[in-house]
């Protein structure tokens, strides 16, 4: 089997992972932005989850919040609009020792990368997507996005938006991904909870959190922010204690109740909408259709098996 | 009897009629139904062919129609230099009546139609030929009983033909076991049972038509021959070039390449995606690449076109990547089922901003397997994409050729995770772009960033006006040293002379044989096939130096300023105007009679003309 | 005081210090933040010019941050012949210390200063430049009040750049009223506050630093001039020319021209979609276009590369369409906002198979507007696809030009949905393709088809091979056909002689001026700016002709082979080894002198070297 | 206002519509492809609706399904694959007098042209879009997609295809489309109701029909064709007859209910699954920013309103 690369042995115990060692470049968002504690919080995942700096790999596509793995001292980089979802997914299933994730905003995740979204999602690749939701196309300055709520003023809508926004939640948890979140950037705590899931999931998880461009879009999230006057509401989730009220608690194994969740009034809620632990991840089932065809072929050699491709067509 | 095809070539002795006489090679065009198996009596006849260390080329069609149709495949086997698969057949065989009409000119004058009595009526007015029928489905329904009705007719005809040209009996029965084995025993009986029909049909009837099709035996201890088709062979060639990741959208007629890829590839530890578009599979092969192995990823015109994004940014990030374009008809959705050359703009220039990146165009079916090594060699030294420009002709025909040496050439790469040192860039300046893959540590703590924004040395965005200008030299000088690693094809016939005769990718059969021709009516001819067309071989100009007048043979339109594609870069770069363009747009390949009619109206030249007129357009029939 | 950028322009007439000296033009280059407004005071500068019969032009850079960050704006204005922003700059108004260091040597020997004493300290010992430090922002708070801050910063250096170079303060103060009107009554009023301050800044602090700029009387009956910048040119050029329907996705420099037609369309009664991406974009439309209404579509570069595939589409099916595409720096997202002119080859050669259609390229502000009205009438009259090739640097530059005769150039079409008659064929072979829109009756009964298959005269699929051949004729001649519709612009400078600089896009001011400077070293030079990119011209080879050297001077990169996209084409066309490039690719605009520099280099005049040295390089300070 | 095409005044009354007239070229499909059976339906659809020959338009993306058009004679052709209903949102945004119908299959409509499927359903355009689901590529000749069901045996899956498919009527149900149906080929007469009901509805509906591909994924819906001992079950839709069984029926303007129908093991429920009659179109809501823009200026002609605009630039 000659596609696999292997990685140096483990060195020896290493320093665990801290925020200095993280941090790259200085972020070039406006004073303000949201995207600033979405990073902070992702620092601190990663001081959790302590994996070898060297398996980290963080990527993107284009917009302010696709510059974010600029700021994160990892192998990573940034690709193309909306296409980060089918590069990652290569990365992952080429590179099973990876830790991968994506950074996004709504237009380059729901627009023109939404089908990537869904088709990754029903792969089930093994990888990280966090998406960073202004309801704005923040980088080209204040067009409508997606998720754009109807009468939001534009430069593409100065009269405010009329097209019917997606509901995020709705369609994440429709596209198949396995694990699926919200959170709020002004909720350090809950960020950091969500997004630790997210990585420790076995296969695609997606956390959407609604970050403020103060820019552009200042107060898209009031309602969900305590100190602004709005209530942020976390889900309650099912603890299977036996208790009666547990009854009433969210089942985030329950499609459609995750569906009916996603359904409530704006600003909804916040926490983990839907997870499923049983799907296999296309990474597992590749390995395993490898595994059985190389059984089949006994393990020759990739010489061997060619050699026996060619004998073939003579 | 000699073709048509190869008027000049020795060995064919007449002989009287009823009599087998031996010819060096014969083109059998088989027409009737897709459904028919025809093209299995096709693939039988290349397969023996190659195993008798005979030359073989076909040519099929793929009807219109989605499943069903009128179908044709046609055979060129015998010994000698077969580069083409005929202008025009030397047996027909009908199933049809419709199969008979719309391929009767197809025959040579002299020329033998053979037809399924059951369905045919031919013109027996028709003096011209020498028409056979045979009760193909009555007969095959008698030999191998009722249940499975005609099915076995293609294998009744293969043993007919089989008897008509003295083919090798034992080999071709030991095709048909291995082909039908792993399956039904019954199916096994029943084909043979309908072969041993055909080989066993009167003598009488065919009278007038037995033949012996010169066998040489192998040379000891040369390579065995394979026989294969173009995206197979490009297949495998990128497996042997140590390809082991990959991802690609259906579309014909690259699909092919894709569905052995996806079988293939986990039996050596890899894998293949299939995305839910083009732009997705770009997308999916780049992460493989980026994650350290080279990966491939194609398609046919429209999905190259949805590439161009993706593909410019592999340039602009230096990511190693083979892009595989089985040409067809175009613009849009086009002729999908025929070929043209029309898509080597669009490999050079398909992209936004100045993305220079290697473009490769194989010749043959076997020049597709060392066109993928030299393709994957190039991605990973100049850590660039590289497109493999083949076509629908080279894709579907099959060929023998001499199977290759893969101790030698089986290439086996890792990723290189090894710890990168204190200063280490990814794009330095003066030195070739090297990537540190994930999983790489490094060792001064900064992680490498890759970009389609322009960028630094190590990869940082910049806007820095010089570093813009200094990164698109890099680039640019990167592509261009490409070139000093050709091992270039030489020249064929005369080395200097009256005309250069320039093409590429799937004519390179019919210019080769068109040579030849021009030669013989006094011409000095030389033939060049270009396969390395992004950047130029650059001993171009020299070549091109010793020669009066160059034509270039292109399957696409003369243009706005009247110049096929690579006519276009061949004039802007050496500003010759005695660079002209010969093309066509007819959804076929060159025949080779059109090519030397062409080359001589071109030229102005009658002598050729008549020269030609001789030997080529009207052959006199010899048998 | 002259300006480096009109050395010999006439009319600056020398004075002793402290008293105010007349000037042709003057540059003026405002260096902040992009927060602080300087474009807002180089837009007021602008269109004082523009309503002051006086040429102008400006330049202005945006910042790489997402918002804010270092940026200016330079501003060129004056009587005579401004075609370019200014190789450099008169006068220098820093902000910060920042925006002094980083423009110190944007500014001519003998150049003005002027400086925010408040946060810049510059080199007192810097004696090659007059340095004027006035308190820009605490003066400002003081006249403004505190609340506002530093709010009305740039209308005070607006009311001192008034001062030294004796604007027209009635003309400056409607402009100052019109821009702030609709608002807050107190904002009009700080807004005066700020430029009356500004503006009685006592002169001595200004000593030797008062001018005044030659002002024209409008010629009595000449139109009035507008002052815009070319993106809102093309936008209203569109609206002139018919064209009420479009779509789009936003991309950095395009979307202003969306954002423009999404807000403008609805009241002429049409629509702009903005879609989810670019394929989707130019699908939508072709639908409006399919439905009758001639439609644009448009983006940058990455945008371009996706709509490959659906622009091949339109040309098989010859549906017509407008497509924009604002070139920037690449390949893929390269330098999003700086300028390069890599577009080329791609717009035309971007689809897969032999797609051709029409391609132009505006020259000036002005001609945006033009070029619009060109290209809605093309893609009519042919029925095909065109591109509108702009650039970066017309999209952001605002120039004044005489305001378009509406009245005669606009154009109202609607669809033709009138009955189509018994044997109508939307694609005949020997005359244009019409389409009958959907809602017309065929009175034959026979509804027709458009496809991106191959396909008859009636549209319907075919993949007969000859019909494939001609209809590639009838598509190819027909692109041919629009050259000669063209109304060419004329050759500028010399008709024949020594030198024929050619040039594309945003760079015909900068080549413009080069010319009179190298004419004026000896040498006779004309200057052809090709705005018809494909079909090029026919006369081209004529007017080429008339010079010994032809140099094509672009802003991209010289190639594998040592030529920019222009050259490529031109050398393949008319194999002219004359035909040489001057390209660069740091993102920005050609300088005169880099232009005048570079030709001389490339052609070894040693001659003009020195000319261009005395007069361009170090020109002597005048004043 | 320039814009609007006018066509001619309607003629005097017209013999009805007849499939004679509707036929063009003899349809190119396999013999015993379903798709013959739609086709016969939308003729009986046409007939019924019987619409002004020359107002009907027939487009569709690239496959065997989307030679649909062709065998129509009405104004209409074929596109680019996957993405047929952005160009089709144009036709019927620029020309609100046309009768717009969309044809595809599984993999045109769902695989390349998810997203366009999602961001066309969201701004609900008025047309009618008729999905022909054969669970595999048939026109490229077998491979899998995205409605192929787990275990599908394609060449590029030979194995059996074990990428998690898409539901079909989730995808739809979750794309904002204002009216989804779904029907089976064996039915003629569900079909044309659904095609009628789609059609008639005022905004962007959608009938996916299953259609059986017999060359390369025969014997795919035989669950659902009683007689290959499979069942039909239509759904049974709420009367508001006030009546108690009434409760237990299916009503379709409950999104909810919809998504639960559609989490219905395969073969599941044919018919009617949502319609959503409240939701404004795109076209109205253009037209009505068109009528509000042109009341604000007064209706001013087209010269007026540019020569204004640049007066504003002097
Ligand atoms: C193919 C392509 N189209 C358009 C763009 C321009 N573009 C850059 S970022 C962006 C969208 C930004 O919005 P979002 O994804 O929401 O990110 P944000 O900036 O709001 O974080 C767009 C349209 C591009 N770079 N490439
Ligand atoms: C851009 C592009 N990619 C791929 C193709 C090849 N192609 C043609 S039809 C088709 C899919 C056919 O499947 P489906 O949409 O399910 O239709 P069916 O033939 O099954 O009715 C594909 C992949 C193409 N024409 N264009
Ligand atoms: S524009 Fe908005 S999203 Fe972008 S960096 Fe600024 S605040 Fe953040
Ligand atoms: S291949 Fe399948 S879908 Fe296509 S026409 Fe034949 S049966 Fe129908
Ligand atoms: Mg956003
Ligand atoms: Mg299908």
């Amino acid at each position: 089997m000659s596609a696999s690369t292997l990685a140096p042995a483990p060195d020896a115990p290493r320093a665990p992972l801290t925020k200095k060692a993280l941090t790259a470049d200085h972020p070039t968002w406006c004073p303000g932005c949201g995207d600033f504690a979405v990073l902070a919080a992702f620092y601190k995942v990663l001081e959790k989850l302590n994996y070898p700096q060297e398996k980290i790999v963080t990527f993107a596509g284009i917009g302010c919040s696709s510059r974010f793995p600029y700021f994160v001292n990892s192998h990573g980089g940034h690709y193309i609009h909306g296409r980060a979802l089918p590069f990652a997914a290569g990365i992952s299933l080429g590179r099973d020792d990876l830790h991968v994730f994506v950074f996004g905003g709504d237009g380059d995740g729901f627009s023109i990368g939404g089908n990537h979204l869904v088709h990754t999602a029903r792969k089930n690749p093994r990888l990280t997507y966090v998406i960073m939701d202004n309801s704005v196309y923040g980088l080209t300055k204040k067009q409508t996005s997606p998720t754009s709520p109807l009468g939001f003023k534009s430069k593409t809508d100065p009269w405010g938006a009329f097209d019917q926004p997606i509901n995020p939640m709705r369609t994440l948890i429709n596209s198949g991904a396995t694990f699926v979140a919200r959170s709020h950037a002004t909720q350090v705590n809950h960020m950091v909870e969500m997004m630790l899931r997210a990585a420790q999931h076995d296969g695609f998880s997606v956390v959407e959190i609604l970050s403020e461009c103060v820019e552009f879009f200042p107060g898209a999230f009031d309602t969900s922010i305590p100190r602004k006057g709005g209530t942020f509401q976390a889900i309650d989730l099912r603890k299977n204690d036996g208790s009666p009220e547990d009854a009433t608690r969210h089942d985030p194994t329950d499609e459609l109740a995750a569906f009916q969740l996603a359904l409530e009034p704006w600003p909804g809620k916040f926490g983990v909408y839907y997870e499923n632990k049983t799907r296999p991840t296309k990474n597992a089932l590749e390995q395993k259709l490898i595994a059985n065809t190389r059984e089949k072929t006994k393990n020759a050699s990739d010489l061997d098996l060619l050699q026996k491709a060619f004998a073939k067509m003579r | 009897m000699v073709g048509l095809n190869s008027p000049e070539a020795p060995g064919g002795s007449p002989a009287k009629p009823g009599s087998a006489r031996t010819l060096n090679d014969v083109v059998i065009r088989l027409a009737g139904n897709s459904q028919d198996g025809i093209q299995a009596i096709g693939g039988f006849l290349a397969r023996l062919a190659g195993r008798s260390a005979q030359e073989v080329m076909t040519y099929m069609t793929i009807p219109s129609t989605i499943s069903g149709g009128p179908s044709i495949f046609q055979v060129r086997m015998g010994t000698g230099d077969i580069q083409s698969s005929g202008d025009r057949a030397d047996v027909l065989v009908a199933f049809y009546q419709h199969s008979y009409e719309s391929h009767r000119n197809s025959l040579r004058p002299g020329g033998v139609l053979l037809y399924d009595s059951d369905h045919v009526q031919p013109n027996l007015d028709d003096k011209g030929i020498t028409a056979v029928g045979v009760p193909m489905t009555s007969a095959t329904v008698e030999a191998v009983g009722g249940s499975s009705k005609e099915k076995g007719k293609n294998i009744y005809v293969l043993g007919l033909l089989a008897r008509m040209f003295d083919l090798d009996v034992a080999k071709l029965t030991a095709l048909i076991k291995e082909r039908f084995g792993g399956k039904n025993e019954d199916i096994v009986r029943n084909a043979l049972l309908a072969f041993d029909a055909g080989h066993a049909y009167p003598a009488e009837g065919l009278r007038d038509c037995l033949y012996r099709l010169d066998r040489r035996s192998p040379t000891p201890g040369a390579r065995p021959q394979i026989t294969t088709d173009g995206n197979t062979a490009l297949a495998y060639g990128l497996i042997a070039a140590g390809v082991r990741y990959g991802a690609g959208y259906p579309i014909t007629p690259w699909s092919s390449i894709m569905e052995t890829l996806r079988v293939e590839l986990p039996k050596y530890g890899g894998l293949f995606v299939q995305c839910e578009d083009e732009i997705a599979a770009i997308s999916t092969a780049l992460g493989f690449s980026y994650g350290g192995n080279l990966a491939v990823t194609g398609s046919s015109g429209p999905g190259l076109s949805l590439k161009a994004e993706a593909l410019g940014w592999a340039v602009m990030a230096e990511i190693p990547l083979i892009v595989v374009n089985v040409q067809r008809g175009g613009p849009s959705t086009g002729l999908p089922t025929n070929i043209e050359q029309s898509d080597l703009m669009q490999a050079i220039y398909g992209s936004h901003g100045d993305a220079p990146r290697v473009v490769l165009a194989p010749r043959t079916v076997e020049d597709c397997f060392y066109t993928a090594l030299e393709a994957a060699r190039l991605a990973r030294e100049f850590s660039t994409p590289v497109i493999i420009l083949t076509d629908q002709a080279l894709a579907t025909r099959i060929e023998a050729f001499d199977e290759p040496d893969l101790e030698r050439l089986m290439v086996t790469v890792k990723a290189d995770l090894s710890p990168r040192p204190i200063g280490f860039k990814p794009y330095p300046l003066n030195g070739p772009t090297r990537h540190a893959p994930p999983g790489s540590i490094m060792e001064d703590g900064k992680y490498p960033t890759v970009t389609g924004l322009e960028h630094d040395e190590l990869g940082h965005p910049t806007a820095n006006p010089a570093l813009h200008a200094s990164m698109t030299v890099k680039r640019r000088e990167k592509i261009k040293a490409v070139a000093a690693t050709y091992k270039a094809p030489p020249v064929y016939g005369d080395q200097s002379g009256d005309l250069l005769l320039l093409g590429w990718g799937c004519t390179f059969g019919p210019i080769h044989e068109a040579v030849g021709r021009l030669q013989a009516s006094g011409l000095k001819v030389g033939h060049l096939q270009i396969r390395h067309i992004h950047p130029l071989r650059s001993d171009l100009e020299q070549v091109m130096a010793h020669y009066k007048h160059i034509r270039v043979i292109e399957i696409n339109d003369e243009g706005l300023y009247g110049f096929g594609q690579l006519t276009t870069l061949l004039r802007a770069r050496y500003c010759n105007p005695e660079i002209q363009s010969i093309t066509k747009t007819d959804g076929l390949t060159f025949r080779v009679s059109e090519i030397v009619e062409l080359v001589a109206k071109n030229l102005g030249i009658t002598s050729i003309k008549s020269a030609r007129a001789q030997s080529v357009l009207a052959p006199p029939t010899r048998d």
